[in-house]
Formats: C-alpha cells, structure tokens, sequence
C-alpha cells in the first residue's frame, strides 16, 4: 500500500487490465490434478498460479499438537523462490507463517473436524507465480482440494480481496493496484451462513468505503464459489 | 489461546453473562479495563512506555539505527516490530524462537503502525538511497492477561510518540528532534463469546473465546488496519456492528495516549 | 525410501517379475515410463519447465540475479540448485528444513548441471572480479511416483534451455538472450530389485529396491556424473552394464528434451 | 577491561559517581510487581532495571531434562534489544546462554529441589537497562521472586561484583568502569554459610588483589542481602 | 574439477608429486588411537589427516529413526575448521550431510545390522588436514575403526577414487589433480565379494576411460585393503 | 557432566579415598596428571597443537585470516574460540549445534586468552579501522577423560606460541612472523568431591564431583581469570586455598608449554 499516488490506477471507471471495479480477474480452477495427493487443485487467478494439495485425516505429528477431541488442520502456505521477480529465498518468512497459521485456523471452523480425534488434515498450498492476492487464491485452491479429498466440510472457503485505488473502492487488486493502491483487504467466508472466517485490513478506509468494501469483497466470494463448485462438477462429472 | 485453567463450566457460564450484558469482572461486555500508560523510563532506548490494560502489561522500547534504504524505496526510513512473550509472562509462553502466536502478534502490531502510515518514513531518510533511519520497535510482554493485541499497539503508539531521533550521537544534526508522527492508530480487539461479542477480553475470556477481531481507527474515525484470528468465525453483522463499536469506545485508550504528549 | 504401503508380499511379488524381465506396469526392465515437457509457464522466471514421467512431475524455474563472483573464479558466474520436497507432492515429505535425502537430490543434480559444464560460466560474467550472473534452478516436486533423480535433471535441463538472460531488465544489455548451453547431460536411474537391476524405478519399486545408481551421459555418449545411493551394492558388472544400458536408452528423454527447442 | 588506561576514574579515593571504593550503587528492590508469574521481583541498581519472575515447581519440558529424584532449575537470562546503547538482536545469544547455565546451577544449590522429583523451576530474568553488573542484579531478583513465590530455599543468594580501577580495588563497577577497569569479579555467595555459588573473573589481579577483591564482593552481597530481605518483609508486612 | 587446463599435471608419464597414474599416495594407518571410543583410527593419506571413531551398538536417538529389525549406522563426516587453508565454519554443511548419508548407507551394507535391532552405531570421522580424497580416507578409518570396535561385518570397506588428468586416467588424485583435473571418481568396494556401495562422478570421462577408471580405483581399494588389514595385524597382532 | 557408568557405590569410594588424600589412579590431591605436548602436526593451519593431560586429548588449530575491525576498536584484531565436543571423544556428546555445556567451556577458554591479553591485539592491525588479522582457535576435543577446561586452555596457548601471521599468502609483507603473545596463562581447575578439593579430575571424578573451580595464572603469579561452575558450591576459604594451590602447582604445565619454545 504506497497510500496517496500520482498514478492513474482508473480511468472513466475502468482498470488498467480493463476490468470494472467490481469486477474479479479471470479464475480457472481444475481439482484433482495431482496423483499422490488425497485432493489436489490447480488454480490460475489473473497470473497467479496455485498448486494446493491435500493428505488426511492421518497422525498428526508432532504429536504434542495433537487435540483428544478433534482433529487440526496444518495448513502450509509457501511461495516458489520463482514465483517473484526478485528470487524469494526458500522456506518460511515470517508472512508465510502468519498466513500458514491464520488460513489453519479459518479452515478448522469449516472442516468437520469433531469426527476425527487427534487427526491431522495437511493442506499445502504452494505458489508457483504471485501476483497481488496470493493467500485468497491459495485458499480457494485449498478448498477445493479438501472437497476433492472427500473430507467431510460444513462448506467451502471462498477468498476475495477487495481494496481502495485511486480513492475507488474495487474488488481484487491487482499487482499495480497492490504496490500503489490505498487498501486491502482480503475476506474469506462460509456461504451457506455468510461467517466470516478471514479478514484482514491494512491501508486507509472511511466508514463507508468499508462498508463498500466488504460488500465487494463478499460478492466477489460468492463469484468465486461458483466457479469452485463448477470445478468439482467438472471432476465428478455432476452435483456434489 | 486455550487455557487449561478455565473448564467447561467456566466456559458456559461466561458465556451466560455475556449474552445478559456481564462478564466475570464486572464490566459492561464493549467496556475496556482501566487503562494506564507511563513514558520515558528506559534510559538507553530513544523512546520508551510501559502500559497496563487492567493486569496486561507491555513494555516498548524504541531504537534508532542509521542503515541503508531498501532499493525500491530509497527516500524511506525502515520499520522493524518484534514482540518478545517474556517466560516471566505467562506460565504458557515458552522460550525459544517465536512461534505462529507470537508471530501473528507481531505481524498486527506492525501493521498497523506501518500500513496507517503513522510514522511519517520520509522524514526518516538523511540522505537518498544512502542513509536512512531505522526505527526498532520492541515489546516485552511482562504480564499477559489477555488483549496483548491492544495494549501493545497502544505502548508501541506510546513509546513512538515519546521517541526523539539521536542526531546528536550520530553526529547528523545538532540537536534531537521528535520522531515524527502523522496519525494516531488505536486498536479495538474483540472476541466471540457464545453467541456474543465482547471488548477487550481478559486471559480467562480468551480461554473459552471461537474468534478474535481487531480494528484499528485513526483519530479522525477511519479505518487502518484489521484482522480476524482464531478458529471461530464472525457473521458479517457482527463484523460490521464491531467496527462501529470499537470507533465508540476507542476514545478510552486515545485519551490514555493524549495524556502522555 | 522405505514406503511402509509396500509389503513384504509385494516385494517377493516385484523382484520375481523383474527376475522375468518384466514390470508391475507392464514395461521393460530398461524402459522409461512416458515422458512429456512443457517449458514457460513461469512469467516471473527467466526459464521454466514442468515435466512428467509417468506421474512423477517437476516443476522447474531458473532466476537469474546479478552478484560478485567467488575470489578464486572472478570471470565465472554461479549456480546453485534448490529441491523443494513439496508436502503436497507425498504423505512422507515433511515440511521444514531440508532433510538428508532432499540435500542429496539437490547435489546430485546440482553436479550433474555443473560438473558436465552444461552451464558456460565464463559467458556468465559481466564485469571481471566485480559482477557476475548468479543462476538458481529451484526445482519443486509436485507429485513423487519414484525416480526424482532423472526427473529433477530432466527439468533443470529443460528449464536452463528455455531461459533467457534478463539483460534489460538489469540494465545490462539491450535485449535479452538465451542463457548459453553447452551440452545436453540426460541422467539415467537404475534400482537393483532382487537380482536384477531396472531402469526408472516407480516410487512402489523404490520401495523394495536395495541401491541406486545413477548415471548421466553427455549428447556424445560420455559420462559426465554418477552417484550410487541407499544401502545395497552392486556388482561391479552390474555398474559397468548399466552404464552401457544408460547409453543405449537415454534418446527416450533425449528426444523429448530435443522437442522443446 | 581495557586494562591499562589512561583515564582517570578514581580521584583522591573518590569514583567518578561519587562513590568511595567500597561503596554499592543505590539499589532498590520491589517483591511482586508482576500478577501471573508465581513470584516476582522488580530491580533497579544503579541504572540496572530488571524483572524477575518465577513459575514453578512443574512439570519439566523437555521431558529428557527431567531428573528422577530431584528438580531442576531452568533459570533465563535475556537483554531486551533496547537495554543497551547499540540495539541488540533478540534471542539468547552466547554470553546469555552461559550466564543461564551458571545461574541454573547457582540455584540448584539453594532451591530444595529434592522435594520436587522430575519438577522444574521456571526462572526468567528480563534486563530492561543494562548498565554493567547485570548478571549479577539479574540474579538478586531472581533470589527475591523465588522467595515471592514460596519456592523453598536454604537460603537467598545475593550477587555483587568487585574488581579493579586505576589498580584500586573497587566494588560494584559501574559502566565506565567495567569498560576501562582492569578487572571484573561478579560473585555470589550463600550467606547463611558464607559459600561461593558464582564466581567469575576476568582481567588482572596480584593474589593480594584478589583477597580484596574476595572481600568486597562478599561484603557486597552482605549489603545486598539486607535490602533484598527488607523488600520481602515490605511486602508480607513482616519477618519472613 | 576445471575441466581443459593449460597446467601440465603429467609429464613423461610422471605425476607432480612423482607418482605413476596407478600408484597412490602413502598412507598410514593406526588402530585404536581413542580410548573412550569403542574403536578408533587414524590415518594418513598423503597430507590427509583423520580420526575415526565408533560407539555402539547403543541405543538409537533420535527415536523415530529406529528400525525395529535392524541397526542403523549413523555415521558423520566434518571436517575442522583449521584442516583447509581457508577456514571452514564449524558445523555440517550441505557437501558434509551428503557425504556423511551416503557413507552411512555404504557402511549399513556390511555390518551385520540384523544382529542388532532398534540399534545404533555411531561413526564419527573428523578430518583435521584435507588435501582431496578425504571421503574415501574417511571411510577407510571408519572402516578399521568399526573393526577395532569388534562390530560384526561382513568385510571392511576400502575406498579409493580415480579420476582424469591431462587427458590420462590416474588413480587416487591429490590437491591440483582435484583443482585442476578433469575428473574424480570416488569408489567404495566389498574386497570379498567384489560389489561397489560407493560411487560418485564428477567430470567427463569417456565409456572406455570409465572402464579404466573403474579397474584403477578398484585396485586402489585392493592396495589399502593390505593396509588396513595390516593395521588391525599390528594392533592385535595377529591375524584377524 | 554426569556419568552414568559411575554408580553412587563409586561416589562414596572415591569421597573416602579423596578425604585421605587418594584418588583412584594412585595420584595426589593436587598433582596433574602426565601431560605431552605436540606442536605444528597441521599443515592447513597458522598453528597447531595436540594436547594429551591423561588420557583427555585436545587438538588445536589457529587459523589468520582478514577482516575489518569492530568500530570501537579500530585498531585492534579480533578472536574467535570454538569448541568442537566430536562425538568420537565421549559417547555422550551429541552431534549437533554447540549446547550450554560446550558454550561455557568455549566462553571460558576463550576469556582466559582475551583477558589476559595474550595476544597483543594491537599488533595485529594492519591498517587502522580498515583490515586487521582475525585469530581463529578452534578446539577439537578427541578424547575426553575430564579436566577438558585446562587441556584446551593449554592446547590454545600452545597452538598460539606455534602460529606464525601468514603475511606472505595474504600479501601483507616478504615474510611470516610468529603470533606476538605477551603473557603466558595457565589454568587450574578444582573439583568439590564430598569435602575435599581436588586438581584435574578425570571424567569418573568429574560424575561424582559437586563443583568446579578453574582459575588462570600468569607467568608472575598474578590471576587472569576465573570461573566457578556445577551446581555444588565451594567455600570461601576453599576457593582461597585452590587459587594458592594452582599458584603452587602449575608449574608442571608451565614446564610443557615451555618445552615446545
């Protein structure tokens, strides 16, 4: 977020890549696109592009963060060194770990995780290419490959930034929007209750743009939530 | 935060209160503990406060350092938070390397002084793409009864605030001038209680809390920063009823930090 | 690489096959399984290749960033060569540092690249002594069905060919080119089953297998690096065939290799 | 110890902080500043501020530190980045890790650990300002919150260090000092039975300067004893 | 490996250092150097200079990597800080975990680890003086040093590389022929059975030089088998 | 350092005998055990050493290499002491990162050469504030039989009096000068055993012993450093008596050290 810009991020109400403010980036979802994992997908969203995988219930190592009466989710989000113009080094930073974590917790309250005592459910989500909105797309992704696992979910996650450019509240930023626009924030939700399991805000919003913004935010999941239903249709070849 | 002190009694019957208003202590459920905030008493930091939210205490410490601005901001000061969950703390805060918890908690708190843009950067750079200020915001957690999300955004608002950059020491200008500070973040933290959402939760409230929500506004009501934690979840009602509430009730901690300037 | 799904009944079962000449897959003894490239699908790497054998896949990307050459090669750029043991990629991958096995994948590869002088080092260097071209082939395994060696190789390889150097992007030159190759090195992995010895074991054979032995050969049919792994032998016989057998089967990958440029 | 020096710290037997040579800096010592831990103590000496805090006995992590007949005591020493001049990183360095060590081991030899089989004694001590003498402030606080928190002791241990000046035995070394003295020797003792439980020198003494040396700490810790124990009884209104 | 170089490294058939292509370097070898090892080693190999040292058969640590039909051997490889002219950090460093892993599995080929399940034994090898060479010098010490143990094997493993200089395939290379040669090829043979547990390359060889680098480094591990059986001789004196 | 091998039978045995002014190798309370010297065995280092105090041998190696000095001592060189507790040498050292027990013994070894002043750090500057030699002493311990605080202390002075500055390969002038050392410490280290204090215990001493006291004298019988550790005690008049002790016994290792001049 640079705040205040000279840079005409909008002009007569249309994006630099042509979209309208509230409207998504083109999203392809494929699910079951790898072979060891108990689910997988492959997302592209603009450029990003996911690769998210999913093995369990199994034994959760290591084992004091066992739960007797439930199982955990560990989730793991991590960026290809390749994924960035600048070569990101290898491993976890401190932001992969804080969103490994957060996206843990928003996926336990989805999960069906009172049936499977001292479980463990591995969700890997690995980047392959970033650009602007990474952790909404790893967590679509995610979703779809715990719902390709066949573990049993409330629901799935749909994520969805919504942001501020040039003083215009807009939904999911891209990469130019990212690096000088004034907010983002990016939400997931439960559909079938509206909940909200992940929010986070950082820029500058009055009252009313946030209003605005959780509006837009909320209707680009709900978009989102479509194409990730059509995805496992696709697969199984019918409603799921 | 699970707190194996607090049973499953506890937890039914603090959620009881808080569907009639109550909590254990007392308060009223958007209602902050008594809040308390203290400068200048670290001699060897360029700015310093120590604040207690009810029995929270965090202490924060600012230094300045002189290094080399990063390539694509060259005319900008840095920020480093790092927030220590002291053993002496919390019977459950271990020591070793930061984990996932500590982390987040650092991460927030960072935010939201960078992202709100409180500390004016440029007026941190000496010299373009050569010399720049480097500003370490350090917490120490010395008691943890809950809330560190707050109060450590307010000690760390607090000890900026009372921070004057060493031109002297390091021979750059004649004279110490004050860190400059362009807006005041205050961060409102709630928590889902049952079915309710209550302000500034106490160590025991954390224990049998689902979810966490912090907003952080500027002096002039809007918005710069936010996060939900925990593996529980807010309807968007709540959400949006939960800004509006912490804008009502931040004054407490805003007049807490006027006080110290 | 024991694999705990695989019992002891399988193993009796497999080495019996191979003792035949056959496979539980249906191919040959000295057959590699399909194979298929696909190369730059990484906008933000300067080179990039994903590439299947069997389902076994890889993915490749090459970043070249500028830096100081080592003291004792002033005029040579550097390499260095990541695996990333994707937890998706198998439920016996853990997440954290990288462990024994993924260091020797890594190392394998890296001198496979390297040693060959696949790489012209000496093109590499932009200002002797001073600046230099740093190339990083990170490789990450997304699905692990056995023979990671060949398919590591394989991808680097692929990757390294499809790789441009980022010259206007740094200032450097005014357009970009290709990183310069100079010879092709295809690795081939033998696993003795039993007595006998195959050629690209799937991740069910590395199971049972006893020992490892990898060669990689040059597009004139010299050797250019070798390894033998795990803790079985083989014979000396067994060695010196199946370097020959290398020779005689690695076009399968040659050819795909060929295709892509 | 810069050794020799040119600089004159000690003037017609008076330090430059006014102190004569056998003198401490002003200490205060306040029982129980902290609500959570088990006890507690907040110590300033001169410029030196640190806490103390205590949680224990129980149960040992990790688990292959345990002793089966006794307790051990896991004593922390850390400096906050901000306690000194040049910000120092976080985390347990090499000089932080010994003086852990020793002062684990100091403690083991007061605590009654043989009434805590496998137990552990949590001791954590944060200097907040460094001013030369941490190590051994560190220590009296610690002494003071294991009292706080009704650990049972064969007895406090007191800490103060004496050393050389302008080859003048001092006690106490105050920053300057402890950067151009001559030598450094922080000790502790058992006052009860008048044992050494810590000592450390580094620098340059003749033996007879060590016999002085030897002297004044002890004296010190005498000195220190007294306030520590006048702390504990301001606190429970009494003798204790 | 430098690969083409003007550096005349043969000359008439001679080696820099006097040698013939097939011949190596001295080497001396002393059993039962330590007296806390169970068995130990030191060897001499040209200007390499190594310990070796073994403990167990003992009880694995860490737990998980136990096997409960077998021992496993864990041997490390590091080499001093001081043993190469510009000083290594202490610790394993990548090149010294593959080393010390492929060295542990070269070596579990012939213990009789089946005797002993849910074991462990440790092999320790500390190079202090390196001039190339040192893995397969390494694994000869840890070889003697196991049989100095009285760990059952099946045979000691002798090892020794070859390699390309000049164009002429040469047995055992020292410091220059590594820096400037064309290849090395490192070989770890079962005397008594003929079967390789070690080999790497690195370089260029062509299919015939590899035939003739493969029989040099095998007689090679034969001339050191001599040695080291020598060396236990000497110790025990007797046959062995 | 506790030994399991060593039962409380043998405590008690070794008490008795140490109250009588015995010990179990027939040696007195104060004598050293036999100690050899060995100089200049490592090519590839400034300096070398191997020590053997007993059956306890230390190897000591000095490397020099370049650098800048510290900012608030420009014209001074700097040292670096490692301990390397090989696993080889004790069967309870565990490979891995150094631990508390070998951080102390570094941290001591390394003190008593610093603040001593041994080195004469000045006359290692090369260009003020610029480049000055950096000391490296490495310790190997390979075989551990106790007392390991005055076998290194040894075996670094040692090391240090057969180093040479390697001017030539760096280029720094024609010709290598020895290391200048000013002083010569020698340490003595005490351990509490039941009542009784005894000079250089080996490691079964050292599994029943209560406490440890090592102390450092210079050539004229002036103390350069101390260190109590164990969690035993001492009293005062102990610790009073083992630093006239060590002044009356250190000769025997002085006499080594000479030797090797």
């Amino acid at each position: 977020m640079a705040g205040q810009t000279d840079m005409e991020l909008i002009k007569n109400g249309v994006r630099l890549d042509g979209r309208k403010p509230d409207e998504i980036r083109e999203v392809k979802i494929v699910a079951g696109v790898l072979d060891n994992a108990d689910g997988s997908c492959y997302l592209e969203w603009g450029n990003n592009k996911i690769y998210a995988g999913v093995f369990g219930p199994m034994e959760c190592h290591p084992r004091h963060k066992q739960k007797a009466d439930r199982a955990i989710v560990q989730a793991r989000y991590t960026m290809a060194p390749f994924s960035v113009n600048d070569r990101k080094r290898p491993g976890l930073d401190r932001r992969s770990s804080e969103i490994s974590y957060i996206v843990s917790q928003a996926f336990e309250k989805v999960v069906m995780v009172e049936e499977f005592p001292k479980a463990s459910i591995r969700v890997d989500m690995q980047v392959v290419e970033a650009h602007a909105g990474t952790r909404c797309a790893a967590m679509t992704a995610a979703s779809v490959a715990l719902a390709d696992a066949g573990i049993p979910m409330r629901d799935m996650i749909p994520a969805c930034a919504s942001g501020k450019v040039n003083d215009v509240v807009v939904v999911d930023l891209n990469k130019e929007e990212d690096n000088y626009g004034q907010a983002d924030l990016p939400l997931a939700i439960i559909p079938s209750t509206g909940e909200v399991v992940l929010l986070q805000l950082d820029g500058h919003l009055t009252p009313d743009e946030f209003e605005e913004a959780m509006d837009l935010a909320t209707s680009g999941c709900m978009d989102l939530y479509d194409k990730m239903r059509a995805a496992l249709e696709n697969r199984y070849g019918g409603k799921k | 935060m699970s707190n194996d002190h607090v049973s499953n009694l506890m937890k039914g019957h603090m959620e009881s209160l808080a569907a009639e208003g109550k909590r254990a202590d007392g308060r009223g459920i958007n209602e902050f503990r008594e809040v308390k905030i203290e400068t200048g008493m670290i001699n060897t930091a360029e700015g310093s406060a120590m604040v207690h939210l009810g029995k929270t205490k965090v202490l924060c410490g600012i230094k300045m350092l002189i290094g080399t601005p990063y390539g694509d901001s060259p005319k900008s000061g840095t920020m480093t938070t790092t927030t220590e969950l002291a053993p002496l703390a919390d019977q459950s805060f271990d020591p070793g390397p930061p984990r996932e918890r500590s982390i987040e908690l650092a991460r927030v708190v960072d935010r939201g002084i960078r992202e709100s843009r409180m500390i004016d950067f440029e007026a941190l750079c000496i010299e373009e793409g050569e010399r720049v200020w480097m500003v370490y915001i350090d917490l120490h957690i010395l008691d943890n009864d809950g809330n560190l999300f707050d109060c450590c955004t307010l000690a760390a608002a607090a000890a900026l605030s009372n921070a004057k950059i060493p031109n002297v020491q390091h021979g750059v200008a004649d004279e110490d001038v004050d860190l400059p500070v362009t807006c005041w973040p205050i961060s409102c933290t709630f928590g889902k209680l049952g079915d309710s959402v209550i302000l500034d939760a106490t160590s025991d409230e954390e224990g049998v809390m689902s979810a966490r929500f912090t907003v952080a506004h500027d002096e002039n009501g809007n918005l710069r920063a936010a996060q939900k934690g925990m593996n529980g979840a807010f309807t968007d009602a709540e959400i949006r009823e939960a800004v509006k509430t912490a804008r009502a009730n931040d004054n407490v901690l805003r007049e807490a930090l006027k006080g110290i300037q």
